[in-house]
C-alpha cells in the first residue's frame, strides 16, 4: 500500500517536472512532437530506473562505508554518463529498431537533471532498495506523463494564434505553468 | 570577441536563461525568493569561472575523446566544493537550495560554455566569459526571484514591501508561478528585442 | 585522502575501459561525417536544438535535415566550423529571400465561412480551405508565426508582407504554407522562372510575351516605389525604355478593366518608371550572380540578343555580343524611326546592359568575318543565334528594280545613316505592318509631297499597331485598302506610278484572315516618284552556306530549326530564338525569347541538361476570363502627351511623351490588381472613403 | 590499445586529483559544517524546547546508535539531575521525504515538553502545516509509554486536514522516540552521567 502511494505520489502529486522542476531543458526542447516526446519519456523511465539502481548500489556499498557521501555528486554523474553511453553503444549494435525509437534519446539523458535528480532524491529520502526502484520508475513515469501531455498541448498550440513575442519557449513555459496548476489538484489524492 | 565584449556579452546579448534558453531547471526551482535566486546565481558563477579556468588550462592536455567526461569531472568537483563551502558558511541557504546545488553539474550552461568557449580560448578570456555569463545568470535569477517573492510573499530579500493588508498570491512561490513568471518574462524580453530590431532565435 | 582518490580514480578507469571495450565490441559502421560533426558540437546534449541530443543533431546536419547553426549552445563559432567541415563555407552566395506569389488572398470569393483555428493548415483540412481560388493565400498568418526572424507581418488586406531585409532565407515559412505560395528565391531563380498554369497570374501577366509581373510593378508605382517597380520589370524585360515606347501592349488587350471601361494604360506606366530612372541621372543597381566561369557568345545585338546577354550576365556567365552593324540595337535602331524611339535613349538603355560586364564587338558579320566553329574554338561554351530577320521580301513585280523603288528595311536603315536625307515627290508604301507605317511616316517627315499606303486587305486586318495607324491618319497619310500592286509604271528607269488592282475579301485562309481576291477590271494607276516595298521580312541565313559552320537545319520559311521547348538546335551548344526562329515578330517576343534562351543555356552549361517546364503557361488560363466585374466605377484612362501635328512634320522629334507623376499615380490606381480568380473590387469603395473624388 | 591506455590514464588521473582535492576540502570544512548544521537545524528547536540559548545546549550532544541509525540526543541538567531530554528522529513517509522532529521530554515522568520540527520539505500550505503550534500542541503533556497513532488509525492525534501523509510521518517519528526510550533509557542516562562526570572533572581542573 505504501509503495502504491509512493508511486502515485511521485507520478502526480510531486511530479518531477511540474512540481520539482527537474528535466526542464528536454521538456521544452523535445516536446514539440508527440512522437519524440513518447520516445523521450520511455527512454527516461528506462535510464532513470537503471541509473538509480547503479547509483544506489554504489552509494550504499561503496561510498557510505568509506564515509565518502560528499563525493556522491561526482560519482553519480560519472556513473550515469558511463552507463548511458554504454547502453547506447549496446542498443545501437543489438537492435536497430530499438535504437531508432529509444536509443537516440539516450545521450540527451546524460545531462537531463531529472535522472540525476532522481538518483539524488533516492539518497536524500533514504529509500530502501524496493522503495528506490518504485520511486525511480514512477518519478520517471511522471516525467513521461508530463512531457506527453505537454507535447499534445504544444501540437495544438502550434496551430493557434500566439502573440509574436510569446511564441516558442515563452508560451511553452506559460502552458507548463497552467499544467502545473492542474497537477496541484492531485495533491488531495494521497491524503 | 575582444576582452570587453567577452566581459559583457552574457549581460544582454547571450543573457541566460532568456537568450540562451538553457539552465531552466534552477531558474525555475530555486527562485521562490530573491535571496535563493541570488545564492544560486553566485554558486553557478563561481563554478562557471573556475570550470572555464581549469578547462582552458587543461585544453591542450585533455585528449579529444574524453574531453566531455573530463569536463564533467572538473565541473562536478567544483560543484562539490561549492556544496561543501555553502554548508560550512551559508547553511540556511544550502538547505533552501537542496539538491539543486549538486544539480548544477548537469546545468547545460556550464558544459555549454566549457565546450563553446573555454576549450578554445586562453585563460583570461575564459574566466571573463565565465564571469559575464555567470553574472547574467545571477541577474536573471535574482530578477525572477524578486518578482516571485514580492508577489508571492509580499517581501523582498525578507523585507516587507507591502502593507499587511496585502494578500500575497501564494501560487507565485509554487511551481505554477515559477513557470508562469519565467514564461512571461521571456515573452517580455522577446518583445523588447523585437522592438529594438534585434533578431532573436529560440527553439 | 588516498582512499577517495583511489575509489574515484578506479571508477573512472573502470568506466573508461568498459566504454573503450564496448565501443570496440559493439562497433557500428556509420557516416564518418557524423562523428566529425559530433566532435565539433558542444556535446552538452541539452536538447536545445529540438533534436535528441548532439549525435542526433550531427546526424540531422549530415542528412541536411538541420541547419549548420542548429546548435543553440555553440552559436556562431560552432556553426562556422561545422559549415567548414561540411564544405559549405560561406562563399559569397546569392542572397535567398522568401517571396509570396499571391496578390489576392482575402478578396477571393469564399466557398464557405470558416470559423476554426486561425491556421492555414487547419483550414486546409476542410474542403481545401474556405476560398474558391485553389492557389490563393488563405490569410490566416501561419507563415507569420513560422518566421523566427520577424520578417513576415500580416498586412491590412489579409496578405502577409515580407521584409527582405529581415529574411534570412531559412524556408520555415515555405514549409508552413499549405498552399505552396511562398518560395525561397534568389535573383537567379527569378530569371529562370517561367509562368505555369498552376500559378496565380493576372490576365495581363499571362498575355505578356515576356511574362512581366504587371500587377506587381503597378502596385509599386501606386506606392511611389518607382525603383522597385522598374526592378520588377527588369526581372523579365531588360529594355523598359524601348518597350515603353514601341510595345503594342498585348497585356492591355487582356486587361480585365476593359469590361467596365478602358484597359489600364500599362505601357505608359512602364515608360513612366523607365523614364524616371533615365531622368534620375543614375542607374539602379542590378544584382549579378557570382562568376561561373562559363562563356557564352551571342550573335545579334537586337532585342533578343540583348535580352539573352543581360540575363546570362546576371546569372554570372561571361557574355560577348557580336553584331554586323556598327552599333547595337538591331531593328530597334535600324528599323524603328527616331520619332518613335530616340537613338539617345536607346543608347542609354544598351549602355546599362553593357555596364553589367557584357562585352560587345560590332561591325563584324557572321560568315564574313568569323565562323561558328571559330567561336567554339575560342572557348564559347554555348552560342546563341539571334540574327533576326533582315532580308526584305520582294513583290517581284518586275525583273529589274526601277529607280525610286526601295525595300522597307533598306529605306529605314538609310535614315539611320543619314537622318537629314530628303524624299522627293509623291511616295507610296506597300504593306500593312509596322514597317510600312514607319516608312510612310518617315517619308512624310523627310519632305514627301504626299504619302499613300497601299494594302491589299482592309484596315481591320492590318497587323500594324492601331495607335500607329491612327497617328499616321492624323498626320495626313492616305490609305488605299483592298488594293494590290500590279505593275510599276516607269519612264526610262525612273518610276512614275504604280498600277493597282482592286480586291475583295474571300474565304478565310489558313491564317484566319480572309483571303483577298482580285476584282477584274479595276486597274488604276497611282502616280508616284518614290515607292517603298514593306511586305515582310525573312531571316538572312546565307552564312550557313559558308565553310566552318556546323550543319544547322532550317525550315521551309527560312528560319533556323530548334526545339521549341528549349530553343536548342540540333547542335547542342547552339541555341536560337527571336525573329530568326519564329519569323518577324514583336520586340517583346524577342525579349522573351532572349530570357528563355538564357534559361536553357544556363542549364545546359551548368548541369548539362535542360529541365523541361511542366505545365508551362502558353495561353490564357480559362478561369481568368471574366465576363463581368462588379464594384468597379468607370474612370477614363490617361492620355499620353503628344507633339502637335505642326511640330511633327519635317522633324524627327519624338511624338509621344511620358505621362507625369500625378497621371501615373492616377493610372496605377485604376489597376484592379487581379489574380486568376480575383480582382480588387474594394478598391473604389476604399478610395471614396478616402474622400478622393471619383471622376467619370 | 596505446590510445585507450592514454585516455584511461588521463581520465583516471583527473578523477583521482579531484577526489583528493575534495577530500582535502571536506576534511578541513567538516567541523564547521557539523557546527553549522547543529546551530541552524537543531538550535532553534532546542531553544524553544528548553528555553535556553542554543549555544550551550548544542555542546551537550550525544549520539545514540540504534541499528544503522544514529539518534542525536541533547539534555538539560539541573542540580545533578537530568531534567530534560531532547531526542531527534526522522519521521518517515512525508510527501517529499522525511520530517525530522525533535521531541523534548522530562525523563523523570516521560511527559512530553513539546515537539519541534527540525527540518522538512513538505508542500507549503499543506504538509508544511505540521509546523503549526496548534497541531504540535497535541503532543505536549502526553506520556510516551506507548506508541502514538492518528485519530483515523484509532489513536489520539488529529491529523491536519489535507495532510494526513505528513501528520502520519510526525507520528512515525514520535514512535521511533518511544521505542528508543523504551529500549535504551538506561544507556542514555548513564552516558549523560559519564559525560557530566568528565565535564565536572575537567571543570575542576581548570
Amino acid at each position: 500500500m505504501d509503495l502504491l502511494l509512493l508511486a502515485i505520489g511521485s507520478i502526480f502529486v510531486n511530479n518531477i517536472l511540474l512540481a520539482q522542476y527537474l528535466g526542464n531543458c528536454p521538456f521544452c526542447g523535445v516536446s514539440k512532437k508527440l512522437g519524440t516526446a513518447i520516445g523521450m519519456g520511455v527512454a527516461v523511465i528506462f535510464v532513470a530506473t537503471l541509473a538509480s539502481i547503479f547509483t544506489w548500489v554504489v552509494y550504499h556499498y561503496l561510498l557510505k562505508p568509506q564515509g565518502l557521501e560528499y563525493l556522491k555528486t561526482l560519482v553519480f554523474i560519472l556513473v550515469i554518463a558511463a552507463l548511458v553511453q554504454f547502453v547506447e553503444i549496446f542498443i545501437k549494435k543489438q537492435s536497430k529498431g530499438l535504437y531508432d525509437s529509444l536509443g537516440i534519446f539516450l545521450p540527451l539523458i546524460t545531462t537531463n537533471c531529472a535522472v540525476m535528480g532522481i538518483a539524488l532524491l533516492n539518497i536524500k529520502h533514504g529509500f530502501g532498495f524496493v522503495q528506490m526502484i518504485v520511486f525511480s520508475a514512477s518519478s520517471a513515469a511522471g516525467f513521461a506523463v508530463a512531457i506527453l501531455l505537454f507535447a499534445s498541448v504544444r501540437e495544438r498550440l502550434f496551430i493557434s494564434s500566439v502573440p509574436t513575442a510569446m511564441r516558442g519557449t515563452a508560451i511553452a513555459l506559460v502552458t507548463a505553468g497552467v499544467m502545473s496548476l492542474a497537477f496541484m489538484g492531485f495533491a488531495g489524492m494521497t491524503n | 570577441m575582444n576582452f570587453r565584449q567577452t566581459l559583457t556579452h552574457g549581460l544582454w546579448r547571450d543573457l541566460p536563461p532568456f537568450r540562451l534558453v538553457l539552465g531552466l531547471c534552477p531558474a525555475l526551482a530555486v527562485t521562490a525568493t530573491a535571496e535563493n535566486g541570488l545564492g544560486m546565481g553566485i554558486a553557478v558563477t563561481f563554478v562557471l569561472i573556475f570550470s572555464n579556468m581549469f578547462i582552458s588550462l587543461l585544453r591542450k592536455v585533455i585528449p579529444d575523446k574524453v574531453r566531455i567526461a573530463s569536463y564533467i569531472v572538473v565541473i562536478a568537483t567544483l560543484v562539490v566544493i561549492v556544496e561543501l563551502a555553502m554548508k560550512a558558511f551559508f547553511f540556511p541557504l544550502s538547505q533552501q537550495l537542496g539538491i539543486y546545488i549538486p544539480l548544477i553539474v548537469v546545468n547545460c550552461i556550464i558544459l555549454g560554455r566549457a565546450e563553446a568557449f573555454a576549450s578554445r580560448n586562453p585563460v583570461h578570456l575564459s574566466m571573463a566569459d565565465g564571469l559575464s555569463v555567470g553574472l547574467g545568470f545571477s541577474m536573471s535569477l535574482t530578477l525572477v526571484g524578486s518578482i516571485r517573492e514580492i508577489l508571492g510573499v509580499g517581501t523582498w530579500f525578507g523585507m516587507a514591501v507591502f502593507p499587511d493588508s496585502f494578500e500575497p498570491f501564494g501560487f507565485m512561490v509554487q511551481a505554477p508561478g515559477a513557470f508562469l513568471c519565467l514564461g512571461l518574462l521571456l515573452g517580455l524580453m522577446n518583445a523588447w528585442s523585437r522592438h529594438r530590431g534585434e533578431f532573436f532565435i529560440q527553439t | 585522502m588516498l582512499i577517495p582518490a583511489l575509489i574515484l580514480g578506479g571508477i573512472a578507469v573502470i568506466a573508461a575501459v568498459g566504454l573503450g571495450v564496448a565501443a570496440r565490441v559493439f562497433y557500428v559502421e556509420e557516416d564518418p561525417r557524423i562523428k566529425g560533426i559530433l566532435d565539433l558540437l558542444p556535446g552538452a546534449n541539452c536538447g536545445g536544438c529540438g533534436l535528441a541530443g548532439c549525435s542526433a543533431c550531427a546526424a540531422a546536419i549530415v542528412e541536411g535535415k538541420a541547419e549548420v547553426n542548429a546548435c543553440v549552445v555553440g552559436q556562431t563559432e560552432v556553426a562556422r566550423s561545422i559549415a567548414a567541415f561540411m564544405g559549405m563555407e560561406m562563399k559569397d552566395n546569392e542572397p535567398q529571400v522568401a517571396c509570396p506569389d499571391c496578390q489576392g488572398g482575402a478578396r477571393a470569393t469564399r466557398k464557405y465561412e470558416y470559423g476554426g483555428f486561425d491556421d492555414c493548415r487547419a483550414a486546409m483540412l476542410f474542403y481545401h480551405g474556405p476560398l474558391k481560388c485553389d492557389h490563393g493565400c488563405l490569410g490566416l498568418g501561419t507563415c507569420v508565426r513560422a518566421c523566427q526572424f520577424g520578417a513576415i507581418t500580416m498586412g491590412d488586406e489579409g496578405l502577409p508582407l515580407f521584409d527582405p531585409a529581415r529574411c534570412v532565407g531559412c524556408g520555415a515559412c515555405v514549409q508552413s504554407c499549405p498552399k505552396g505560395i511562398i518560395s525561397i528565391i534568389s535573383e537567379t531563380t527569378k530569371i529562370l522562372h517561367w509562368n505555369l498554369y498552376s500559378e496565380c497570374l493576372a490576365p495581363c501577366r499571362q498575355k505578356c510575351p515576356a511574362q512581366v509581373n504587371v500587377p506587381k510593378y503597378i502596385e509599386h508605382i501606386k506606392n511611389g516605389e518607382y525603383d522597385l517597380a522598374l526592378l520588377t520589370v527588369k526581372e523579365n524585360n531588360p529594355l523598359p525604355l524601348s518597350t515603353g515606347r514601341v510595345c503594342p501592349e498585348p497585356c492591355s488587350l487582356a486587361c480585365r478593366r476593359q469590361i467596365e471601361d478602358e484597359p489600364v494604360a500599362i505601357n505608359y506606366l512602364k515608360r513612366f518608371a523607365a523614364d524616371w530612372e533615365l531622368n534620375s541621372g543614375k542607374r539602379l543597381h542590378v544584382p549579378v550572380a557570382p562568376d561561373t566561369g562559363k562563356k557564352v557568345t551571342i550573335i545579334g545585338g537586337g532585342p533578343g540578343g540583348l535580352s539573352a546577354a543581360y540575363y546570362l550576365r546576371r546569372l554570372g556567365h561571361e557574355v560577348t555580343l557580336f553584331d554586323q552593324m556598327p552599333a547595337l540595337g538591331g531593328m530597334l535602331r535600324y528599323g524603328i524611326p527616331e520619332y518613335r524611339l530616340p537613338k539617345a535613349i536607346l543608347d542609354w538603355e544598351i549602355q546599362g546592359i553593357l555596364d553589367l560586364g557584357v562585352k560587345a564587338r560590332t561591325g563584324v558579320k557572321l560568315g564574313r568575318d568569323f565562323t561558328l566553329d571559330f567561336l567554339r574554338a575560342e572557348g564559347a561554351d554555348a552560342i546563341f543565334l539571334a540574327v533576326g530577320a533582315w532580308r526584305d521580301r520582294e513583290l517581284g513585280l518586275s525583273e529589274t528594280t526601277p529607280d525610286g523603288v526601295v525595300s522597307g528595311i533598306k529605306f529605314l536603315e538609310g535614315f539611320q545613316d543619314d537622318p537629314l536625307q530628303k524624299v522627293k515627290g509623291r511616295s507610296i508604301v506597300i504593306g500593312g505592318g509596322n514597317t510600312a507605317i514607319d516608312a510612310a511616316r518617315t517619308s512624310l517627315r523627310a519632305g514627301a509631297e504626299s504619302v499613300t499606303i497601299v494594302y491589299r486587305r482592309s484596315r481591320d486586318e492590318m497587323p500594324a499597331n492601331p495607335v500607329e495607324i491612327v497617328a499616321a491618319e492624323e498626320e495626313g497619310i492616305q490609305f488605299r485598302f483592298l488594293c494590290a500592286p500590279n505593275k510599276f509604271i516607269t519612264k526610262g528607269n525612273q518610276l512614275t506610278g504604280l498600277e493597282v488592282l482592286g480586291m475583295e475579301l474571300g474565304e478565310p485562309d489558313p491564317s484566319g484572315r480572309r483571303r483577298p481576291v482580285p476584282v477584274e477590271g479595276t486597274e488604276e494607276v497611282i502616280p508616284c516618284e518614290q515607292l517603298v516595298e514593306a511586305v515582310g521580312q525573312t531571316p538572312d541565313l546565307d552564312f550557313l552556306e559558308q565553310e566552318g559552320m556546323p550543319a544547322l537545319p532550317t525550315t521551309r520559311w527560312t528560319t533556323i530549326d530548334a526545339k521549341e521547348q528549349t530553343l536548342q538546335t540540333d547542335v547542342p551548344y547552339i541555341f536560337t530564338g527571336g525573329d530568326c526562329f519564329t519569323g518577324p515578330g514583336l520586340m517583346v517576343e524577342a525579349i522573351s525569347a532572349g530570357r528563355f534562351a538564357a534559361r536553357s543555356i544556363h542549364f545546359y552549361m551548368t548541369t548539362g541538361e535542360i529541365p523541361p517546364i511542366e505545365h508551362r503557361q502558353t495561353e490564357l488560363v480559362p478561369d481568368s476570363i471574366f465576363d463581368s466585374i462588379a464594384g468597379v466605377i468607370p474612370k477614363p484612362k490617361v492620355h499620353e502627351p503628344v507633339v502637335s501635328l505642326e511640330d511633327r512634320l519635317g522633324t524627327f522629334k519624338e511624338v509621344e511623351g511620358t505621362i507625369d507623376e500625378e497621371d501615373a499615380s492616377y493610372e496605377a490606381r485604376r489597376c484592379l490588381n487581379c489574380g486568376t480568380y480575383c480582382y480588387d473590387h474594394d478598391m473604389e469603395m476604399e478610395r471614396m472613403e478616402d474622400g478622393e473624388s471619383v471622376a467619370g | 590499445m596505446r590510445e585507450i591506455a592514454h585516455l584511461v590514464l588521463v581520465l583516471g588521473l583527473i578523477c583521482s586529483l579531484s577526489a583528493g582535492a575534495l577530500a582535502y576540502v571536506r576534511t578541513s570544512l567538516a567541523p564547521r559544517i557539523e557546527m553549522q548544521e547543529d546551530f541552524y537545524v537543531r538550535g532553534p528547536a532546542l531553544e524553544r524546547l528548553f528555553q535556553q540559548p542554543a549555544k550551550e545546549l548544542l555542546t551537550e550532544k550525544l549520539t545514540v546508535p540504534v541499528g544503522d541509525q544514529d539518534y542525536p540526543v541533547f539534555y538539560l541538567r539541573q542540580d545533578g539531575e537530568v531534567t530534560g531530554l531532547a531526542v531527534e528522529a526522522a519521521g518517515k513517509g512525508g510527501y517529499s521525504g522525511d520530517i525530522v522532529i525533535m521531541i523534548g521530554l522530562d525523563p523523570r515522568s516521560d511527559r512530553v515538553l513539546g515537539v519541534e520540527i527540525v527540518s522538512h520539505s513538505e508542500t507549503p500550505g499543506l504538509g508544511a502545516k505540521v509546523e503549526l503550534a496548534s497541531f504540535r500542541q497535541q503532543w505536549t503533556g502526553l506520556i510516551l509509554d506507548q506508541p502514538l497513532a492518528l485519530a483515523g488509525d484509532g489513536g489520539g492525534i488529529d491529523a491536519i486536514t489535507g495532510a494526513t501523509f505528513s501528520s502520519r510521518a510526525m507520528v512515525e517519528g514520535s514512535n521511533q522516540v518511544v521505542d528508543l526510550l523504551r529500549d535504551h533509557r538506561q544507556e542514555i542516562l548513564s552516558l549523560i552521567e559519564q559525560r557530566s562526570a568528565d565535564g565536572a572533572t575537567s571543570g575542576g581542573e581548570s
